[in-house]
């Protein structure tokens, strides 16, 4: 490498950076759009036009108002966690291919950051982090409802993780690869929402939980617990958690886009090829973007036994049964070759999981009928 | 100067940095908030020396599961209030600095002792590394080490079934009321005093 | 794609048939007791008591196998070694389980975790005498660890649970020394197989200094979990603390298990340095009989008692290890045999003997114990006079055994100690034996009069009674089994 | 490459840390985190070595090593809240009903 390749990395981190930051902006203004016409309202409209600029000057307010501190916070770690909470969406951004590239200077200019050879894992790792900055948050602040917002979330976070992984791991037995671009390449014919479907849907749900958003957003649940985990913040400080949230939503976006969408693949004329990409990348991200948002305005929020419930009871057993039947579907062919016995004993033994879980799953329903506590 | 040697320098004083200040940290949260950066600096050691897969799964396991729920444990019970430093048993912090250091000469002992290290394999590290890191990784675990993996599998569920049967409450019949009724409230134990924290949801 | 991976080397799953058998026993009994709407204790302990024996079948099956001497990537070793070994631990598994369910009938407690962990612990501790590579002994080592700091928690008595505590923090720090332990063997030979690490040192290849800081950590591991003497201070507590059944478990099969791969481990991929382990090893071996006798003496309680006497017998069984022979080999195992079956033996006396869990073990409610019941007190005697080492019994040969082995390899010194150990020891016993026979009862203590685990405890009384008598019944056999190749 | 004593020194360092940290701390969860450190200096070591070796072996053992290190505190913290239940502390200095 030399400087050359160094400074178009720097101007790649540099341009997502800021387009990360610009989308955000954005994507507060189309949620409020949003909500607001799904319950027939107008929603924002005084700043800019149709009130494009609301969440600039949202965000003009945060930073000049006054940061207050608790006297009971705990300093140091008060600071660092609105920090801590935003650098894991942005660092998980490293890896998404966003675009084919683009030839500069006699140069392939791919557009992703980094191309790391474990990818998927520097993904999981990254969305194993989101959790620190709101835990974090929530004990600094020495006050009582942001630690149980994040004592709540901290459980919550951890659980739908496993979800999450599950769902991830299924799509890298199928398509074999660890690295983004691989995963991408190998959805040239069918993307993976088709095969994968369940972990696609069992991805969406734990990226709702993973990023807080309702119906999972208990961390903060307002009419429990004032603001949750960041009751106490305000200014820049809370600017900055508010940011995360909607980064956070981008990238879990992305990142389906990815694993799951083809990524940027998808019809284009041979005219301007480098951009048509993008733009698909972001048409897809903005759609799966769009569906968080119909969640958002449609259901209510959860009780909390019944998140963890869903998230250890339901999501979990059936992620563990896609890996499984995933795990089948590819090794079962190579081993005792395509034999309608094999393919018959297989479905059947799929059914019979499939109904057992259901069957408990119903049984459960029933209980808690019976015996309301 | 080769990148990683630099990376190296920079990651190995903040490493040992932070399990110091680990060490000397009143606060639990703070010790545990140290321990995460040693982990994380670690786990970038690891990425200079070769092991890309052992890098993720250092985060996501030791600092995405394992460090949490030490902070979740923490909080939950609430014993992050500043803990006395003053040794109870005299000589004992003597003891464990003495232990430590007896550790480290060991250790330099026995490289100095062995300078012409048998790097027997002529082989590159790129061979061993067939494919990829994780691939090779892969290969290997589900080759020659699958048995260990197996037994760690049985590991790993022993380990879930313990927990749960440590830190479970003692169990009330979940039956109908009238059962509940009929029976005493408490398992009868005499020789121990009564929990008072019996009726808090479980979280 | 994945299929690629499936092209693995031939599978021989014959050595670890018992492992098999007990994972899926263990399996079946967890979900029997969690799914069974209505519990069935009884039921949980025969399907369990199902599951060992098959385990002892198959085990038995393997005394006459012919594959491969290590299978499974070399992971296994399928020698007789590993038989004897298993079978003990099986037995002691068997009596466990049927003295356990006894105790948490009486306290009228569920426990049905308990038969699927005492299942898994077994499992790893047969697993951890034919592994023959260092990371397989470090994970079994781990299931029978984590597994016995949950038994002894299990009761939930305070101090069960404080022991529970001391008894975990201690193993995690020495399974970190083992570990780094491992870490030096490899970093020294480059592999983590037994025979590898052996060839490598002997062909002068290895790291010797690295190897020889090796040793000194997996001793210090292995120290921690036969609870040799600078390490042993987990198991007065932890032994006193636990349910006496748990107790007779972990304190006849840990021994057995850990001496077993300590053996393998020593004897097989240290061999090339046996002249500089024994050293430190009959250094163990010293410390460890003469603390375990000495403080013996001023314990008042008879849990205490008998939890520094067994450190005492791991100092016996060091002096056969100290051996580095064939002979040290055999006597190591047949006091491991005499010593499992006297001292489950001997805890579950003290369970049926002392109330209701742990009500009365005080030595003081011993006195008199003969009127009250001359059967417990009868097979008590038997136990401890096997334990202090006098005739007719099985600790006697295994006592004389290990000093002879360690005399003809030339360790006059140890044995001497040993023997002026075992006097000493003799003293604790006997009074015991005079509280016994010659004092009024203080208190009123009633034995449990149920058949079953005095039946149990029966058990390793005809076995020590058995061997002592008619050694020749069980050394030929050990004799073929204490043959550890590389 | 990073030279393969210094790597050792490195580990090392961290692991008499952690053992400094089992003895002399009295806050049963922070000595928890103290064998975690040693945990990971082994692991350093086990990688480090895998590299001079240029054999995986090494890799796969730390692997092992971080899920056995995830069973043991699953299991260090729940009798760490079983203690606490009981005593209301953590302090291994004041849990001693039992004698060393």
């Amino acid at each position: 490498m030399d400087w050359l390749d160094w400074l178009l990395l720097a101007a790649r981190v540099v341009v997502v950076f800021f387009v990360l930051l610009l989308s955000v902006i954005l994507l507060v203004w189309v949620e409020r759009k949003v909500v607001a016409d799904m319950q027939t309202r107008k929603g924002p409209m005084r700043a800019g036009p149709r009130g494009v600029l609301v969440s600039l000057a949202d965000g003009i307010k945060l930073f000049f108002k006054e940061g207050i501190t608790p006297a009971l916070a705990d300093r140091p770690v008060y600071l660092i966690a609105p920090i801590v909470s935003m650098l894991p969406a942005f660092l998980a951004f490293a890896v998404i291919p966003f675009g084919t590239g683009v030839t500069l200077f006699g140069r392939r200019v791919p557009f992703q950051i980094a191309d790391l050879n474990v990818g998927i894992l520097w993904v999981l790792a990254m969305s194993s982090m989101m959790v620190y900055g709101i835990v974090l948050a929530g004990w600094s602040s020495g006050s009582n409802y942001p630690l149980l917002g994040s004592i709540r979330s901290s459980a919550q976070m951890i659980s739908y993780e496993v979800g999450m992984a599950l769902a991830l791991v299924s799509v890298l037995m199928y398509s074999g690869h660890l690295r983004m671009t691989q995963i991408v390449a190998a959805q040239d014919r069918v993307w993976n929402v088709v095969p994968q479907l369940p972990a696609f849907v069992i991805y969406l749900i734990a990226g709702l939980a993973e990023t807080n958003r309702p119906p999972f957003d208990l961390p903060e649940a307002e009419t429990e617990l004032v603001a949750g985990y960041h009751t106490e913040y305000s200014g820049i400080k809370f600017a900055m958690f508010y940011l995360a949230e909607y980064l956070n939503t981008v990238t879990v976006a992305a990142i389906a886009t990815t694993l799951f969408l083809g990524g940027w693949r998808g019809p284009h004329p041979e005219h301007l090829a480098w951009l048509w990409p993008i733009l698909w990348f972001v048409v897809k991200v903005l759609a799966i973007i769009y569906a968080y948002i119909w969640i958002r305005a449609t259901l209510p929020r959860f009780r909390y036994d019944r998140l963890m419930a869903f998230g250890w009871k339901v999501l979990i057993p059936f992620g563990l049964v896609w890996v499984l039947a995933t795990g089948a579907v590819i090794v079962l062919p190579d081993v005792y070759g395509r034999r309608p016995v094999v393919i018959g004993a297989a479905a059947v033994l799929a059914v019979v999981l499939l109904l057992s879980l259901l069957w408990s799953a119903l049984a459960r329903r029933r209980e808690t009928v019976e015996a309301p506590s | 100067m080769a990148a990683d040697w630099i990376v190296f320098w920079v990651c190995a004083p903040i490493s040992i940095g932070s399990a110091i200040a680990m060490l000397l940290q009143r606060n639990a949260v703070h010790a545990a908030l140290f321990l995460i950066v040693n982990l994380f600096t670690v786990a970038v050691l690891y990425l200079v020396l070769g092991a890309p897969f052992l890098f993720a799964v250092q985060i996501i396991v030791y600092a995405g599961a394992i460090m949490v729920l030490f902070l979740f444990v923490i909080m939950l019970l609430g014993v992050d209030r500043e803990e006395r430093l003053v040794e109870r048993l005299r000589g004992q912090r003597t003891a464990a600095i003495l232990l430590g250091l007896g550790v480290v000469g060991e250790v330099v002992f026995a490289i100095r002792a062995g300078v012409g290290f048998s790097t027997r394999a002529p082989a590159g590290f790129g061979a061993a590394n067939g494919g990829g890191n994780p691939q090779a990784l892969g290969r290997l675990l589900f080759r020659a080490y699958f048995l260990p993996f197996e037994v760690t599998s049985i590991l790993l569920m022993v380990a879930a079934v313990a927990a749960m049967v440590l830190a479970r409450r003692r169990e009330r019949p979940v039956a109908s009321a009238e059962r509940r009724a009929q029976e005493p409230i408490e398992p009868s134990e005499p020789s121990e005093p009564s929990e008072p924290r019996e009726e808090e949801p479980v979280g | 794609m994945l299929g690629q991976f499936l092209s693995h080397p031939p599978v021989e799953l014959g050595p670890i048939g018992p492992e098999l058998v007990l994972a899926g026993a263990g399996v079946l009994v967890l979900l029997g007791g969690a799914l069974v709407r209505r519990r069935q204790p009884r039921a949980l302990l025969l399907a369990s008591l199902a599951g060992l024996t098959g385990a002892a079948v198959v085990s038995v099956s393997l005394w006459r196998w012919r594959g491969h001497a290590t299978v499974l990537g070399g992971m296994v070793q399928a020698d007789r070694f590993a038989v004897v070994a298993r079978l003990i631990l099986l037995g002691v598994a068997a009596l466990a389980l049927v003295l356990g369910h006894h105790y948490f009938e009486r306290l009228g407690e569920e426990r049905p975790e308990f038969y699927p962990l005492v299942l898994f612990t077994t499992l790893g501790m047969t697993l951890i005498t034919a592994a023959a590579d260092l990371i397989l002994v470090f994970l079994a080592l781990e299931i029978l660890s984590l597994s016995l700091y949950v038994l002894t928690a299990l009761s939930r008595r305070l101090a069960a649970v404080e022991g529970s505590m001391k008894y975990f923090l201690l193993g995690a720090f020495s399974s970190a020394f083992f570990l780094y332990g491992v870490a030096m063997a490899y970093g020294a030979t480059g592999s983590t197989h037994l025979s590898t690490i052996a060839r490598s040192l002997a062909g002068q290849t290895g790291n010797q200094a690295l190897a020889l800081a090796a040793v000194a950590l997996l001793v210090i591991g292995f120290g921690f979990k036969v609870a040799a003497v600078p390490f042993h201070m987990w198991t007065p507590d932890v032994y006193q603390g636990a349910p006496t059944a748990v107790t007779a478990y972990m304190s006849a099969a840990t021994k057995v298990a850990a001496f077993a791969a300590f053996l393998r481990v020593l004897m097989t991929s240290f061999q090339p340095l046996t002249w500089d382990w024994t050293p430190i090893v009959w250094g163990l071996a010293v410390a460890t009989m003469i603390v375990g006798s000495v403080l013996a003496i001023a314990q008042t309680d008879i849990k205490r008692m008998l939890a520094y006497s067994s450190i005492a017998h791991a100092g016996f069984v060091l002096v056969g290890v100290s051996a580095a022979t064939q002979e040290g080999i055999q006597s190591a195992l047949f006091y491991l045999l005499a010593y499992a079956a006297t001292i489950l033996g001997a805890f579950g006396v003290v369970m049926l003997a002392s109330g209701r869990g742990e009500e009365h073990t005080s030595l003081g409610s011993y006195a008199g114990l003969c009127r009250r019941s001359p059967l417990l007190a009868g097979l008590m005697s038997l136990f401890l006079l096997s334990m202090a080492g006098i005739p007719p019994t099985a600790g006697f040969i295994a006592k004389v055994n290990v000093f002879r082995a360690a005399v003809d390899a030339g360790h006059w010194g140890v044995a001497l100690v040993g023997v002026l150990a075992s006097v000493v020891a003799a003293f604790f016993y006997i009074r015991v034996m005079v509280l016994m026979y010659m004092q009024e009862p203080l208190e009123d203590v009633e034995p449990d009069p149920s058949i079953v685990p005095r039946l149990a405890v029966a058990v390793p009384a005809l076995l020590t009674l058995l061997f002592g008598v008619f050694p020749g019944l069980v050394l030929g056999l050990l004799e073929r089994a204490s043959v550890l190749r590389w | 490459m990073i030279r393969l004593p210094l790597v050792l020194f490195f580990s090392a360092v961290l692991f008499s840390a952690g053992v400094y940290g089992v003895l002399a701390r009295r806050n049963a969860v922070l000595v928890l985190m103290s064998i975690e450190l040693m945990l990971n200096a082994v692991n350093v070591n086990l990688i480090a070595f895998s590299q001079a070796l240029h054999d995986l072996t090494g890799q796969a053992f730390a692997l092992f090593v971080i899920a056995v290190a995830a069973a043991e505190v699953g299991i260090g913290l729940a009798i760490v809240i079983l203690i606490y239940r009981n005593r209301e502390t953590i302090n291994i200095d004041e849990v001693n009903l039992l004698k060393w």
